[in-house]
């Protein structure tokens, strides 16, 4: 059975010391359920996500062979 | 329409400016618009050394393409270029070149203007100033409308 | 500051980058907002062959140095440049450049529109076409934020 | 006694054959009739008016050694 790939950027990559890694889907519905397995934490506005590359909500549904990302406000220009 | 990430310096001139000359018919277009984003050596009164900027691979340019459609979705123009750096950035170096191409002269402005703030809010694109030897992650960008 | 006017063609970017090197320090702007406006070869679905610009000599510069002052007062910007060709003008050459540095992008958007706009209504500038042989004098110019 | 200098622009400049011409100050005292003395009308919105390269209106005074400039709506950039 295919994994949820999960990769996290910039502050949140070393804070968590998380680059890439792969989830067992099980329990694992929403965006806000891979943070949490991850973190054990409740997502926050200073938390964004995207899912397969398009920004996502705590509420996106996630499902197996899915790409999640967790990042913070963006900086660009 | 064209989105760029280059690694290392580039000159936002010269890519403008090939891009009109290898895609534009010379007499269709009347108004360039254009944006070039360049490195200062303060940034909230401390001397900056150096800027690190990550991106996501993938999901960015997706995200400038994305950005770039719904501009032409709002207004008439006839091209439209970006180009942003990623990696090591020096004061001084450009970060980013926004050019928009049309017939008259609001178009250009407006989406120039627009594709800039969606770019600075939406593209995932992240900053790690040096300061002082220490490095810090840019917390978030500031608006930019309201003309400070 | 400055503001020239030039007979015959001018490379718009090669003016930006030059005053740029010459006038301002590295680190120092962390934006640069331009507007380039070139001679299309249609209008109101004719095609234009030549373009004659007239100008009031003395009146023009005075004028343009004037609407960069007003810029000044209302927004915080490091330099300002206007090149404005005279003279003759083939279709797919530059006619206008309008570049603005400052520290940030909202000042540089906002001057450098506001600047080509004043310059659209208040210089004295006066454009004569050519069509089919024939020539006739452009009536006005139109609203740069009507979107069209 | 000095003369005011009066020049013409663009489409006015064709219309009433005037390049540049001094005229006698007398019986002149704004920019109104300056431009009566030279074309026997009254000046429209389509007509604008320098007084010494300064935008001016058919009412500024004119006084002797000024330079008045008539020409048409601005169509440069």
């Amino acid at each position: 059975m295919s994994s949820i790939r999960v990769r996290m950027f910039a502050s949140l990559r070393e804070r968590w010391q998380i680059d890439q890694v792969e989830l067992k889907p099980e329990g694992i519905a929403t965006v806000a359920d891979v943070w949490r397995s991850l973190t054990g934490e409740a997502m926050t506005d200073q938390v964004l996500a995207a899912v397969n590359m398009e920004y996502a909500r705590p509420e996106t549904p996630v499902r197996e062979g899915d790409e999640v990302a967790f990042f913070p406000p963006v900086t660009g220009g | 329409m064209a989105v760029k990430l280059v690694h290392g310096s580039f000159d936002p001139w010269r890519w403008l400016l090939d891009h009109q000359e290898t895609r534009l018919s010379p007499g269709s277009y009347g108004a360039t618009a254009s944006f070039v984003g360049t490195m200062r050596d303060f940034n909230e009164g401390d001397r900056v050394e150096e800027l690190f900027l990550e991106h996501y691979p993938g999901m960015t340019e997706r995200e400038l393409e994305k950005i770039v459609a719904e501009a032409r979705d709002q207004w008439r123009f006839l091209d439209a270029l970006i180009v942003h750096r990623v990696g090591e950035i020096r004061p001084g170096e450009p970060i980013v070149l926004v050019a928009v191409w049309s017939a008259h002269r609001g178009p250009a402005f407006d989406a120039c203007r627009w594709i800039m703030e969606a770019l600075k809010h939406r593209a995932p694109f992240w900053k790690k100033e040096r300061r002082d030897g220490g490095t810090r992650w840019v917390a978030r960008n500031t608006d930019g409308y309201d003309g400070y």
